[in-house]
């Protein structure tokens, strides 16, 4: 593996090689795809959403397909903080590649109780609150949807982190622009954008939801505008680093959210489709940059925003 | 593990909706484990997820594989539509947990309970254990005559023996794989089955005696295919945790998960 | 055209031959698609936004393509209300198909102006308010995302209306069910749901938003499972009769969109790539019926709920 | 106007990321305007638009008609994979306005300007003029030598005189079409002509004679193509309101709009 220094881009808690991660959920904790390729080609690792104490999840069907894209409804299946630092982040340290560690709950104490337990971690450069999992019943999403609740959890962990706090934004909402400033406001470091839109299928055979749990997450390319158009409305209102995702699969679509005016970006679905969407994606960055006359991948932020 | 863009070196319609195509590519190579499935892009950009479609043979030498499936839906359609000499993008060998064809004596009792294109695997199982010598009893079940398929293939391996089921009466003998079992009377030492979930309950109800070797192959939506995403989980017997049928499987003791 | 009485549905205004419309926008005012079939299939037309005088809309480009999807941002380009009635609905008049007129606005008083000039005009059956179109600056959008305006526009439309007044809703937003909640109360006789997704597509080589207009509506099959959940959940909420949208295009998805709880289904993007996707879904929705083994497609209605 | 699955006779590469595509079909019977295009459908479900594409010539003995455009993006990348004996979704022909070949008299000078994936409609042009007995001048532009198609066709037609202009002077003369046009120094009676805004720009600023009755045919990003959508509007030239290039055009007086 080639590092090349115009694809550097350091966030804070994140010095990545590169503003390429997969993203939460979509990875797990990395074993299965490090048997595909090595790790530390990856800027950053997003882990899969971290609960207080294990989770089984919902039952099945957990995902179904939409066209240029799928419903997840997981159910932050995990073997809770404790589990996660003693078991899956020691295998992490072998890579030296920084780990954004993705934190879930039903309350507040929760989200608390799993930035405390990782918050030590050595491999863990920042935690990012998923404050908008459509996929479980009690509370997460309320968080997302509420800009004084985000506000007041962002505050509230900001309180027991060592650790840099990105908060991820659900785009289940009339104006994201307003909580990406309630946490702003409320000391977060950065943004996530955008977790999944609430979406279902039905089975005609069945008449009934194809997901066990009724609804689920919409992720994939089916998406794409919405978390672009979300991402440059957001760049206009903060110059906090965004991560940018929803529906990335090639170089071409991270340049895209890169000229929406993130600073890094993380790949979901296209790792089920392709398991080296990442690894391909970094390497052909180099190429592109030269074909765009760039000189630094961070030259490219926020430039695709119409001179008003 | 490895992604390839294997080559359609034929495809053809071999029952009622079933397909089988043969691919050929360097990943045939790693193919080891009855059970083990191949994950298969759909080809046209607007699916997203891959396909999931059991191995029923594999030829090392000609370093070709066969997969054995039926349109039923999108996805399946736009495969059953491709044609030899076109590439279609391939995720495996994938499952870490195929049915234990090195364990059988030749002397054991071995049964082989498919129903519909539960069958794939089952053959792949049937082909390594005649290999070994083993010689195994086959009940197959299908809806109707033109829904057969594999029959021949099956009664071609040394030993094999070989009954089909029809719902309606039309071939074989009437009735569903559970029928033919029951009649059998002796309990198998290994039993091996794959075919829809209503018939594996069947099957652990009417069959599993304490010194059964019971193993069933499983299936769920996927989404990854190699264990991250959690899509394609099923419950152990105890209830108390899950496997990931794509990685902790697609094969399982029948006492290990519950059905 | 055969008649089929098991396709025959009856809305408040609308007495439909079959459940099936183009959706407003996507096929003007019938003039063109009316040179490649006979008009007099459809169960009704829901005609281009209407504003109070005429618009030119919005620069091009005013489309972009998205995965499985589009982006439009035309800017409600019509020849006014007055233009409607005396150039366009007598043309629609000369066919046996009842017109749901779109209306849209800056002010309550634009829209309360058009429902004025149209509600005589003998083939309108009713109204669609389209309180959503995100593609005008001043307005329109706003009615959408607040309850309270929204139930107010609703109540002095019905004021004025002789016809009935259904209520486009937006998908932009936090809580469909809270806006179809306060609709319903303020007098709505109907729901239409949903307009487009608001969305955005950055060109790499220009660095420019791909519409002029910088954002548009995102429509097609990519929101279909957003549009499915969003009727799912107002259905639980309401009986009102519902006009369902969002990526239709085939039988099968008109069947997905009826157990979801519509009454009828308007196609939009799908005449784009397919002129005769109106008609070609009326004519195998009977098999369908048989597959099914329903005797009347509204026995359909809402029984893909999960009983829960 | 007709939506027919046409035939793909032939798809090959004539220039650099050139394809000129030869469609079969019983829509060829209803091409009649040069200008007029048809909209093709994108194989694959993900792409929901159609692609706008001028017809470069029409067989209407053989039944056929030919497309020749250049691969700048997923859609045409898509098209020019396409193999003979494959079937393309096509919706035409459409635009109810062409090019006015019926009007001008074999001794009026007859001037057609075009620039790379401009110059197809421009064939279809003179060929017509052609059959009628009407001589043209062509000037065509191109970036670079391998960028050229049909110099060899528009040759071939009676009476017609060929320019060439390449950006790098590889072949024919350097310079742009609108240096070729002012070297000529005499105004046309007729002046068709097809390219990049910005070329169409500098033609009307350069070759407007009162006189001079001058048409263009514009691109727009389209949605229906047929006039309903209103995504491919242009302003007249006097900003009061909109002409819908798929159905009023694509061909249209300069006078009568905005470039
Ligand atoms: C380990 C495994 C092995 C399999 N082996 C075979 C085989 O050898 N032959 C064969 O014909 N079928 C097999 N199946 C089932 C096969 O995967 C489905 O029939 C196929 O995915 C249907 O796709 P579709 O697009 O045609 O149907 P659609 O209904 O359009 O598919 C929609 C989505 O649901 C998923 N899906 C639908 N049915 C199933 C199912 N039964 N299992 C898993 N996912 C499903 C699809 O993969 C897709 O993501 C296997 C499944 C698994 C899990
Ligand atoms: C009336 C008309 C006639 C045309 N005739 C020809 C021709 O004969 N030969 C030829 O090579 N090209 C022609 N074009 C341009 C051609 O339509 C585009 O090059 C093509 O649509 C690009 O598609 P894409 O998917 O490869 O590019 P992408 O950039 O991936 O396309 C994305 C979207 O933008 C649209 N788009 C991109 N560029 C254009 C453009 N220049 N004009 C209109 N829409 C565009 C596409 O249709 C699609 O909807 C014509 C355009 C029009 C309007
Ligand atoms: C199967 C699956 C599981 C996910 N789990 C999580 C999670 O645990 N925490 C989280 O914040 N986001 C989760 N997400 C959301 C993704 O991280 C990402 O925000 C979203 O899928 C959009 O990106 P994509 O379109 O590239 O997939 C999950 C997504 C998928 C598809
Ligand atoms: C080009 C275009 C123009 C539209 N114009 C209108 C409009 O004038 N009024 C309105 O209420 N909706 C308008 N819509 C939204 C559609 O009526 C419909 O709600 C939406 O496109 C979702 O359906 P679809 O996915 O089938 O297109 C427009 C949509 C498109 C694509
Ligand atoms: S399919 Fe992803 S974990 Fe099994
Ligand atoms: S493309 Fe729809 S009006 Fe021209």
């Amino acid at each position: 593996m080639m590092r090349d220094p115009r694809l550097e881009v350091t966030l804070p808690g994140l010095p990545m090689k590169n503003p390429l991660m997969p993203a939460s959920g979509c990875f797990a904790f990395g074993r299965e795809y490090a048997e595909l390729y090595d790790l530390n080609e990856l800027g950053a690792i997003a882990i899969k959403g971290t609960t207080g104490t294990a989770r089984l999840g919902n039952p099945t069907p957990r995902v179904a397909e939409t066209p240029s894209g799928m419903l997840n409804a997981i159910g932050l299946q995990n073997p809770g903080a404790k589990g996660v630092r003693d078991e899956e982040l020691p295998f992490l340290e072998t890579y030296d590649v920084p780990v954004l560690a993705n934190v879930s709950g039903s309350r507040p104490e929760e989200y608390v109780d799993v930035v405390k337990t990782l918050t030590d971690a050595p491999n863990v450069g920042a935690f990012e609150l998923n404050i908008s999992c459509p996929n479980v019943k009690e509370g997460g999403i309320h968080f997302g949807t509420d800009p004084a609740a985000a506000a007041e959890l962002t505050k509230e962990v900001k309180r027991v982190s060592t650790k840099p706090v990105y908060v991820k934004l659900s785009p289940n909402v009339t104006d994201v622009t307003a909580i990406a400033r309630a946490v702003e406001g409320a000391g977060a470091d950065g943004l996530s954008l955008i977790n999944t839109l609430l979406g279902t299928r039905i089975d005609w055979e069945t008449r009934k939801p194809v997901l066990a749990n009724e609804k689920g997450g919409l992720s994939g390319p089916a998406i794409k505008p919405i978390a672009l158009r979300m991402i440059y409305d957001v760049r206009q209102v903060t110059d906090l680093p965004i991560i940018g995702m929803g529906g990335i699969q090639s170089t071409e679509d991270v340049i895209e959210f890169m000229l929406a005016g993130v600073d890094a970006v993380a790949v979901g679905t296209a790792n089920f489709s392709n398991p080296f969407a990442c690894p391909n994606i970094i390497r052909e960055l180099p190429a592109w940059l030269e074909r765009l006359g760039v000189e630094h991948i961070r030259h490219l932020r926020g430039q695709g925003e119409a001179a008003v | 593990m490895k992604n390839e863009k294997m080559l359609i070196v034929d495809n053809r319609l071999i029952a009622a909706g079933t397909y089988e195509m043969t691919l050929a590519g360097t990943l045939v190579s790693e193919i080891s484990r009855p059970g083990a499935f191949l994950h298969v892009a759909v080809p046209g950009e607007d699916l997203v997820l891959r396909r999931p479609i059991s191995i029923a043979s594999v030829d090392h030498e000609g370093g070709s594989c066969t997969l054995i499936f039926k349109d039923v839906g999108a996805g399946t359609e736009r495969l059953a539509r491709c044609h030899p000499g076109d590439r279609v993008d391939v995720l495996g060998p994938l499952g870490q947990q195929g049915f234990p064809v090195d364990e059988p004596y030749a002397a054991d009792d071995v049964l082989l309970i498919g129903g519909g294109v539960g069958v794939p695997p089952l053959y792949y199982a049937a082909c390594e254990l005649a290999g070994r010598g083993v010689s195994v009893s086959v009940i197959l079940g299908f809806q109707t005559t033109s829904a057969i398929f594999y029959e021949e293939q099956f009664r071609e391996l040394p030993g094999c023996d070989v009954r089909i089921m029809t719902d309606d009466g039309s071939y074989g003998q009437k009735g569903t794989v559970i029928e033919a079992f029951e009649e059998r009377g002796k309990r198998p030492d290994w039993l091996f089955s794959c075919g829809p979930r209503g018939m594996l309950r069947a099957v652990e109800k009417a069959g599993m005696h304490p010194h059964t070797k019971g193993y069933v192959s499983l299936e769920e939506r996927m989404g990854c295919g190699v264990g991250v995403c959690l899509a394609c989980v099923c419950e152990t017997e105890d209830r108390s945790s899950y496997r990931k049928i794509c990685r902790d499987g697609p094969v399982f003791p029948f006492k290990e998960v519950l059905l």
